[in-house]
């Protein structure tokens, strides 16, 4: 197990060496510039060539390329250029502020998305799988952006319950802080319930086939005990996996819904720097996210591994 | 004392806090708050001192002396002298730092601290506007010794002072105690928060979460209106939008061409379809509230068939083709540019739209494509905001359409030397007429500026330079 | 043979006492008229019609049918586990007079896994493989019993015990995956057993497993049954292991009870002409292996309701008109047999027909010249890795190792040994389809593994392959004509007229109509599909074939039909095999010599008559003597059994790969030196430490071989 | 013996008597899209960009059907034309997936070894970036337009077929019938183009359908954020961008794309439910 986490995070660090020359060269490859982006409407060619040689945009690019990985290595994730700061700091807000959306979106989706699987899955035909079914169709069916703006119409702008963007501080209060949250997660939600039960309903499906919940019947187990001890443990398997890779996903900034929702998170950071055309505050953000997903990747072959017997147990020497 | 917390929402991130950096309307906001001019622009459009107590110039117009107000602090708690405005002008003109504002101040020879208290500026040409360069957005003055750190940690005189910035999120700034306007401002803080969403923006307004809505978007205004307790304080500008057709470019080369797509253009209805009805159509730059704007020439009505038969004289019996470039995200424009195609389509030309994003818009479309959507913000004079356009050695003017008339330079020369306002007038009104004639670009309309405002709020005005002033301001129960 | 009397009518609308129900109050359990239909997407299928049977206390009943028949719904039916698809259609389930289907489901659960208890076939899927195995064997004793998972810890040690696990404490530990397939069949009759049961239902327990693992889990069953006084409802389709371990046995056809009765009495002297075929189809070690197999023309028709004539009537060799207009009974005599066909006493005596032998020419003697195929030292490792890096260091599994031998032009070369012990490996090696570590195979001379992978496609051409899954083997996408045009193509045949008619010629000699040529795979039977794979390697005109397991997923009677059919070629068309199995009955039956392997290594070789008399390699008897068979009068007395313990250590190293496992060890020497090649006689060698003299001092396994061969 | 334990898995079964439900209603309510896609811009009653002042923002009335969008333009006849946009965005972004990514899948899978290793590791890279990103990367390189999107979108779904292609390919090496080509001295290009690419097709086609929903949505997505489809033009997502400033006066403008989009990704998903029970018996539920 140790042998195979050591294996894959090396693996890891290669894909994100790779992933990093290829973020560089997109992103230079990108129209526009820093230097006319900052001079702004109608600067001199001077004023261009000036900045440019400022910021060492004229340098080669294995150069630059060189001294950005250098930083990063050493913990510095450069300066943004149109913000004049270290990005390092912007990032990690943002991050936290994606990280909050994210456990507590994977939180609801964990706890409704599994148990309406495994409901249909049991119920498997009937009643209430139809209902699963359909819910879970109009999650997948309608773009996240379009639920977000009809939950903005209805609890923001006719219930006026709700704030319908932004973010506040949990320094704000609780209250405040969870009513910012409420939209954007229910939103984010919407679509990965439906994902996840219907994930969890087939996988369901699949073990309750299989022999050994069969034999467990035929143990005289009662149907709980089916379900719950031999047929979920099972089951979730394939669920964790992508439950893990969703939380990697929202940690690295649900672009659209961070946009209806003005939240300032990671994907909004990313967008904004896009705009911006901010190569440093892009790179970094990029790498940031891409890290974060991979890890959450990592995390869920791991967890994988560790909730399987077969491969908990099997792999020190394979 | 009213006080409290004024929470205002701004539409986009404000990418800095350096005032001499800054390009965007919600960053000038922070400059207000923050910063002090030596000069300012008061609603009125009149210019009043600010850091400056008085001013005089020579009698060619080429030596300023300004005698700055004593004991004004910076946020830090030194005391503002001349060398931080020399500082201050030194870091515009210095073109690493990138500042829109330079190319203001290139008129500038020289400049010294005569004292602590008095700076004398000699200029390269007489300049009769000069002190109105000082009320400039950019020209904020700001301490010598804190310049590196102005984007991330801003101290100026301002009448707030800097708390905290989190990038796309929000602002927080709270009262200067040392404030060299007495008693002012009366609020304890505010808090600028960066929604990009006008849905949001009204949602928050409606609920008591926010006081104020900045520059809200001309399609909000109604609902806004409709809501009871908020308030839209509106306000003409002189802020324009243009459809810019540039003259060393086919077909716009051909004066009857540009003349056929001003014909065709129905102003009030672009002014409806862009702004929902909050702007005002016009001639130039020069806006329908000011004095000097020509009432008696007619606003174009669209005439796509006089448009038609203007281009078949020059050569064009069945249109033409051609791609117009709009700046992405900003609304307005893209719908005046959406606008445009479907007016000129009865004309006979066919218009492509295509929006590029603000950052290519400003590399390889602004001042190099044929024929675009562009827009300008208030300037503080008359002159500022005509001549550069309009006239051959204009600054916009090379960049924008190249348009080159001599009667034209020779009525925005003259018109910069009139000795009386009624000749100014006249000359002025020339301008408009000879500019709709050789229409090097169209400019349909003046926006107006609309600020939400929850009825809370009391003592707040909107500027028409699109600041916010909130020295006035306090919040109500 | 007494007269029969109608045991059941499903016609009939009263339902007057029978002689069965009058049976019914020693019955265990008694299973009447019990329908059964699956639905499905294409309609209903009866999977169960009419069946009838009844198991007295400390009674075993095989029931056995071929696939498909329903034995499987009958006993899922019992467990109340038919699933949504099935439903009992008519019927009653007595268990100790009790009709079960009357009870509510909650009292039939709780019947469930403490009187009766299961074991299926798949030891493995059958074990949750993510909760350790004493924690499921525990779980009914805490569900029925009301033991705390910590009262039930000691129980669960004495239950692995008793089912022969030598460290149970430790197996109680693991997870189903760190256990071979035999300890996991052991872990699931412990969990049986768990709660006292007073019934087992047996679902083919051993079908996934070894025959030597089998020999001993039926050991095992068979002594449980008796010391616990348990019955038990035995399905299986191998007829010599219901033989072994069952009282009685009922005979399933098309969902119908076909005959049921004592053991001794229905295999011995099958009654209905069903049964007879059965009988007569197996392969057996001791009939003469020139001897035509019999078989059982024609497919297994889907019933979807009660048939209007008996079920076996398109297949009956004895059928006439009447069994076509009329339905069958269930007729039970007075000694409890019953079956269902009304020639049954006109065909008492009449034993199924043989097939004639006379169109078969008489294959030539294998010539002794050139040998066709020579294998040299063949060794093969898999997934072997060499790294600079010691972690990324693996050192693989040898399948193959140091193995030789040669195949003459004409000869049948079996090659029999449990699973994973490298027969496919040596089958696909020769065929140049797995590339050897070391080692030379050299087909008629010629290097093969070089010149096939420089392309050679006329060697290609001369050596095929026909496995195991037929239906695998066919691309599921192309018409059986398809896939046996390309090799016609590939070998140049440019007409298509031209390559039509082979197709048509090839399909006739494997005894397929012509008109097959335009079906899907789908379309066609198991048996069917094995002919059309048979057909295909003949499309190139080979020499050698390998036939790996060939006939191990079919049906008896199938399997009798392609069996002779593979005679047929090799005789015809003076064909080579090389006969991959693990039956050494099938072995028996169709190859001249028999290499025995067991990880990987040869440990006897021989001629097939040689092979099956003493001297034997010690693996070599204990698989004989594991072969479950018919016995009966002919067949003498039954020898004593040599059981194996489960493979625990994986064979590699120094030393016989057999030591682990064998029962006649020397020592040392078995661990730490390769055994010497002795040679018995007539090409006979044995890989033994053991001086053949000993070896040749053991009892045969089978003592009437001595009359045949 | 191990007759009922070696019961193969047959990728093809007969075609069914009576059609899933989910296909017979995904088809329902796809081919009234389809016959809109084709005849979208003659069905419209209006061309769907024609403006109108004097009635911008109308609620659904008479004249127009689900009323007007900010520049008086019918939100109905946007809708239908959008549905074009639509369909061959998420079909043609797809198709650019299985066109570069089948050929890989087949060689990765086919030739294993180091040809697999590079591929797959490129693929890894790809898949290292969240979809939504790799397309916002991809688009901004170029100013947007809507082909691009298509071809980003394309390039985001790659490594998915890719992997789905590899491990089809994988398990189909191990079937006998592939060895038994290889038996005949087959070439590669015969196996892998007559042999194993029509038994990748069932469950590619499952596959794809639901990458057409994943292209639709992100396409939709990309335009939301103005980097696809670009106005004046009537895609669905740019349509509910354009009317976020508006849904509080003229909800119509972001419902009616909505809910098309809905029925189109229902339906599309459905079709991918009944196909996949048709195709490929061996799967219950749907993912
Ligand atoms: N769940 C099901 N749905 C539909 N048909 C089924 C189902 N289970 C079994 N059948 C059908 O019922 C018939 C009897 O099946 P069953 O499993 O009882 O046979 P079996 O005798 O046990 O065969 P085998 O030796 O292959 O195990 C077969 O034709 C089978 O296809
Ligand atoms: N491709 C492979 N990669 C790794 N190991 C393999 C491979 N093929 C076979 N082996 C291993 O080699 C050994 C011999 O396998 P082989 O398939 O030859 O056995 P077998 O006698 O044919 O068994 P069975 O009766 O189950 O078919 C087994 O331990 C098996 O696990
Ligand atoms: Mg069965
Ligand atoms: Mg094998």
């Amino acid at each position: 197990m140790l042998l195979y986490t050591l294996t894959r995070l090396a693996y890891l660090a290669m894909v994100l060496v790779v992933m990093s020359i290829l973020v560089f060269l997109v992103t230079q490859a990108m129209p526009g510039d820093v230097a006319s982006m900052i001079a702004g409407q109608f600067a001199s060619k001077e004023v261009i060539d000036a900045i440019t040689v400022k910021l060492g945009l004229d340098q080669p690019l294995i150069v630059q390329y060189g001294r950005w990985a250098a930083g990063i290595l050493q913990g510095d994730l450069g300066r943004s250029l149109v913000l004049e700061q270290p990005v390092a700091p912007i990032l990690m807000e943002a991050l936290s502020r994606s990280l909050v959306l994210a456990v507590v979106a994977l939180a609801v989706v964990t706890v409704i998305g599994i148990g309406a699987g495994v409901l249909a899955a049991v119920r498997r035909g009937r009643m209430a799988d139809q209902m699963v079914s359909g819910v879970s169709y109009l999650g997948i069916a309608v773009p996240d952006f379009f639920w977000a703006i009809v939950l903005v119409l209805i609890f923001g702008s006719y219930l006026k319950w709700l704030p319908t963007g932004g973010y506040a501080p949990l320094a704000d209060g609780f209250v405040p802080w969870a009513s910012h949250l409420v939209l954007p997660v229910v939103t984010l939600v919407l679509m990965l319930i439906a994902r996840i039960a219907r994930l969890t309903r087939s996988s369901m499906i699949d073990v309750l086939q299989t022999n050994y919940v069969k034999y467990a019947r035929a143990k005289g187990l009662p149907e709980k005990v089916v379900i719950v001890r031999h047929a979920l443990r099972n089951a979730l398997l394939p669920t964790i996996t992508v439950l893990a890779i969703d939380f990697g996903l929202i940690l690295g900034g649900v672009v659209v819904i961070e946009t209806v929702f003005s939240f300032p998170g990671m994907g909004r950071l990313l967008l904004f720097a896009i705009q911006r055309h901010d190569l440093p505050l892009i790179q970094a953000t990029i790498l940031i996210i891409s890290t974060a997903y991979c890890l959450a990747n990592l995390a869920a072959d791991l967890l994988y591994a560790f909730v399987n017997p077969k491969i908990r147990h099997g792999m020190g020497n394979a | 004392q009213a006080a409290g917390t004024l929470k205002v929402a701004v539409d986009s991130n404000l990418n800095t806090l350096d005032p001499a950096k800054m390009k965007g309307g919600q960053e000038y906001v922070a400059a207000y708050l923050l910063f002090n001019g030596l000069t300012a622009i008061a609603a009125d459009m009149t210019l009043k001192p600010d850091l400056a107590e008085r001013w005089e110039h020579s009698a060619d117009l080429k030596t300023w002396t300004f005698f700055l107000k004593k004991g004004v602090k910076f946020h830090s708690g030194r005391e503002m002298d001349a060398e931080d405005v020399l500082a201050t002008i030194t870091r515009i003109q210095d073109k690493a730092t990138g500042s829109t504002a330079r190319v203001n101040f290139e008129i500038v020879e020289s400049m010294k601290a005569v004292d602590s208290h008095t700076v004398e500026f000699t200029l390269k040409s007489p300049y009769s506007g000069f002190a109105e360069l000082f009320g400039e957005r950019q020209a904020r003055i700001v301490p010598r010794d804190a310049l590196d750190t102005l984007a991330s940690n801003p101290v100026g005189t301002g009448p707030f002072q800097f708390v905290s910035f989190a990038p796309g999120d929000r602002m927080v700034v709270k009262r200067n105690p040392t404030y060299f306007e007495a008693g002012l401002p009366k609020l304890d803080e505010v808090v600028i928060r960066i929604l990009p969403e006008t849905a949001s923006q009204v949602a928050a307004l409606t609920t008591g979460e926010l006081d104020l809505a900045w520059n809200l978007p001309p399609e909000a205004v109604d609902k806004v209106k409709a809501t009871s307790n908020l308030k839209a304080e509106a306000v003409p500008t002189s802020t324009w939008d243009g459809v810019i057709m540039n003259g060393t470019t086919k077909p716009f080369d051909d004066v009857r061409v540009r003349r056929a797509v001003a014909t065709a253009l129905d102003k009030q209805a672009i002014t409806q379809i862009a702004l929902f009805g909050y702007g005002t159509p016009t001639h130039s730059p020069i806006p329908p509230s000011h004095p000097y704007f020509n009432k008696d020439l007619p606003i174009a009505k669209g005439d796509p068939a006089a448009a038609k038969k203007m281009l078949a004289e020059a050569g064009y019996p069945n249109g033409f083709e051609v791609t117009l470039y709009t700046p992405a995200g900003r609304a307005t424009r893209e719908r005046l540019g959406l606008a445009v195609r479907e007016l000129l389509k009865p004309a006979g030309i066919t218009v492509n739209v295509q929006r590029v994003p603000f950052d290519v818009f400003l590399k390889d479309i602004e001042g190099k494509a044929g024929f675009y959507i562009d827009g300008f913000f208030s300037r503080p004079t008359i002159d500022t905001s005509v001549y550069p356009w309009y006239h051959s050695r204009g600054s916009w003017n090379a960049a924008l359409w190249n348009y080159a008339n001599p009667a034209m330079d020779k009525l925005l020369d003259g018109a910069r030397q009139a000795s009386s306002e009624e000749e100014a007038k006249k000359l002025y009104g020339e301008v408009q007429a000879l500019a709709v004639q050789d229409a090097p670009g169209v400019i349909p309309y003046v926006i107006n500026h609309v600020n939400g405002v929850s009825a809370r709020v009391q003592g707040f005005t909107s500027h028409p330079m699109m600041f916010l002033d909130l020295r006035n301001v306090s919040v109500g129960q | 043979m007494t007269a029969l009397v109608p045991l059941s009518a499903a016609a009939s609308p009263d339902p007057t006492p029978t002689p069965a129900s009058a049976t019914a109050v020693s019955a265990l359990l008694e299973v009447r008229n019990l329908t059964i239909n699956y639905a499905s997407p294409r309609g209903t299928l009866r999977a169960a019609s009419d069946v009838s049977f009844a198991i007295r206390p400390g009674e075993v009943m095989g029931l056995v049918g071929e696939s498909g028949s329903g034995k499987s719904t009958v006993a899922m039916a019992i467990l109340d586990l038919l699933g949504e698809a099935g439903r009992i259609d008519g019927g009653e389930i007595l268990f100790e007079g009790t009709d079960l289907r009357r009870l509510s489901a909650a009292h039939r659960r709780r019947l469930r896994g403490d009187r009766i208890a299961a074991v299926f076939q798949d030891p493995f899927t059958s074990l949750n493989p993510a909760l350790t195995v004493g924690r499921q064997i525990a779980e009914p004793l805490v569900q029925h019993k009301g033991f705390t998972p910590r009262q039930a810890a000691p129980r669960v040690e004495e239950l692995l015990a008793e089912v022969g696990i030598r460290e149970p404490r430790r197996i109680a530990q693991s997870y189903p995956h760190q256990l071979s397939g035999g300890m996991q069949q052991r872990v699931l009759i412990a969990t049986a057993l768990g709660c006292d049961p007073k019934l087992l239902i047996l679902d083919e327990p051993t079908t996934a497993l070894d025959v030597t693992v089998e020999a001993r889990i039926i050991e095992l069953l068979a002594g449980l049954c008796e010391s616990h006084h348990l019955s038990a409802l035995f399905v299986s389709h191998n007829l010599g292991i219901v033989n072994r371990i069952c009282n009685s046995v009922c005979v399933l056809y098309g969902s119908e009870v076909v005959e049921t009765g004592r053991t001794r009495d229905v295999l011995a002297r099958p009654v209905h002409p069903y049964t007879k075929g059965l009988v007569a189809a197996l392969p057996r070690i001791t009939t003469d292996r020139r001897h035509r197999l019999s078989s059982i023309p024609g497919t297994v028709s889907k019933l979807s309701g009660a048939s209007e004539s008996c079920v076996f009537a398109p297949r009956c060799p004895f059928a006439e008109e009447t069994c076509r207009r009329l339905p069958q009974a269930l007729r039970g005599d007075a000694a409890g047999n019953s079956v269902r066909c009304w020639k049954a006493e006109a065909l008492a005596g009449t034993p199924w027909p043989e097939e004639s032998t006379a169109s078969r020419p008489q294959a030539a003697p294998p010539a002794r010249t050139a040998p066709l195929v020579q294998v040299e030292a063949l060794r093969k490792v898999f997934g072997e890795r060499r790294s600079i890096l010691p972690w990324l260091r693996r050192d693989g599994t040898v399948a193959v190792d140091d193995v030789s031998f040669t195949i003459q032009r004409g000869e049948v070369l079996g090659v029999v040994g449990e699973s994973g012990s490298g027969k496919s490996t040596i089958g696909r090696s020769l065929l140049a389809l797995i590339e050897p570590t070391a080692g030379t195979v050299l087909f008629d001379g010629a290097d093969f593994v070089k010149q096939a992978k420089e392309g050679d496609r006329d060697l290609r051409r001369r050596a095929q392959l026909v496995f195991q899954n037929s239906a695998a083997s066919l691309n599921p996408r192309k018409t059986v004509g398809a896939a046996m045009e390309r090799p016609l193509v590939l070998a140049g045949r440019q007409g298509e007229a031209e390559r039509r008619e082979m197709i048509a010629a090839l399909l006739t000699r494997v005894g397929l109509p012509a008109a097959y040529a335009d079906r899907y795979p789908h379309e066609l039977s198991g048996g069917e599909r094995q002919r059309v794979n048979i057909a295909r390697a003949l499309a190139t005109d080979p020499e050698f074939v390998v036939c790996d397991e060939a006939v191990s997923a079919l049906d008896v009677s199938v399997q009798a039909n392609i069996l002779n059919l593979l005679a047929d070629l090799r005789d015809e068309l003076g064909l080579s095999y090389l006969f991959i199995t693990h039956d050494i009955a099938v072995v028996s039956h169709i190859a001249d010599r028999v290499l025995v392997v067991y990880g990987g290594t040869i440990c006897e070789e021989g001629p097939i008559g040689r092979v099956l008399r003493p001297p034997y390699h010690p693996y070599t008897e204990a698989l004989l003597s594991a072969v479950p068979r018919l016995s009966g009068a002919e067949d003498g007395p039954e020898p004593e059994r040599i059981l194996l313990e489960d493979s625990t250590a994986p064979p590699g190293g120094g030393g016989c790969a057999f030591r682990g496992r064998c029962p006649r060890k020397l020592g040392a020497i078995c661990d730490e030196r390769a055994p010497p090649v002795q040679t018995a006689a007539d090409g006979h060698r044995i890989a033994c430490h053991i001086p053949l003299a000993e070896l040749a001092e053991r009892a045969s396994v089978f003592p009437e071989l001595a009359a045949l061969h | 013996m191990t007759a009922a334990s070696q019961t193969p898995a047959a990728p093809a079964r007969s075609a069914p008597k009576r059609w899933p439900t989910s296909l017979v209603l995904g088809i329902a309510l796809l081919a009234p899209l389809l016959v809109v896609a084709v005849a979208g811009p003659w069905l419209a009653p209006y061309p769907y960009d024609e403006m109108n002042i004097m009635s911008r923002l109308q609620p659904p009335g008479p004249d127009f059907w689900f009323g007007t969008d900010e520049y008086g333009r019918d939100v109905f006849s946007r809708t239908l034309v959008g549905t074009t946009n639509s369909l061959v965005m998420g079909v043609a972004a797809t198709a650019i997936s299985l066109l570069v990514g089948v050929p890989l899948g087949l060689v990765a899978g086919y030739g294993r070894g180091r040809t697999d290793e590079i591929i797959m590791r490129c693929m890894d890279v790809l898949m290292s970036f969240p979809p939504i990103l790799l397309g916002i990367l991809v688009l901004a390189v170029t100013p947007p337009a809507l082909w691009k999107a298509v071809v980003a979108i394309g390039i985001v779904y790659v490594p998915q077929v890719v992997r789905l292609t590899r491990a089809i390919t994988l398990e189909l090496m191990q079937e006998e019938f592939i060895t038994a080509a290889r038996l005949r001295g087959e070439s590669t290009a015969y196996i892998l183009f007559h042999e194993i690419l029509p038994n990748i097709w069932p469950p590619l086609a499952v596959e794809s359908s639901l990458r057409v929903v994943f292209a639709i949505l992100l396409g939709a997505a990309l335009s939301f954020i103005g980097m696809g489809a670009q106005p004046p033009s009537s895609d669905w997502g740019l349509m509910i961008s354009e009317a976020r400033p508006f849904v509080e006066q003229a909800p119509w403008i972001a419902l009616c794309p909505g809910l098309a989009m809905g029925i189109t990704v229902i339906g599309i998903n459905l079709l991918g439910d009944g196909l996949r029970a048709v195709l490929d018996p061996r799967n219950t539920g749907g993912h």
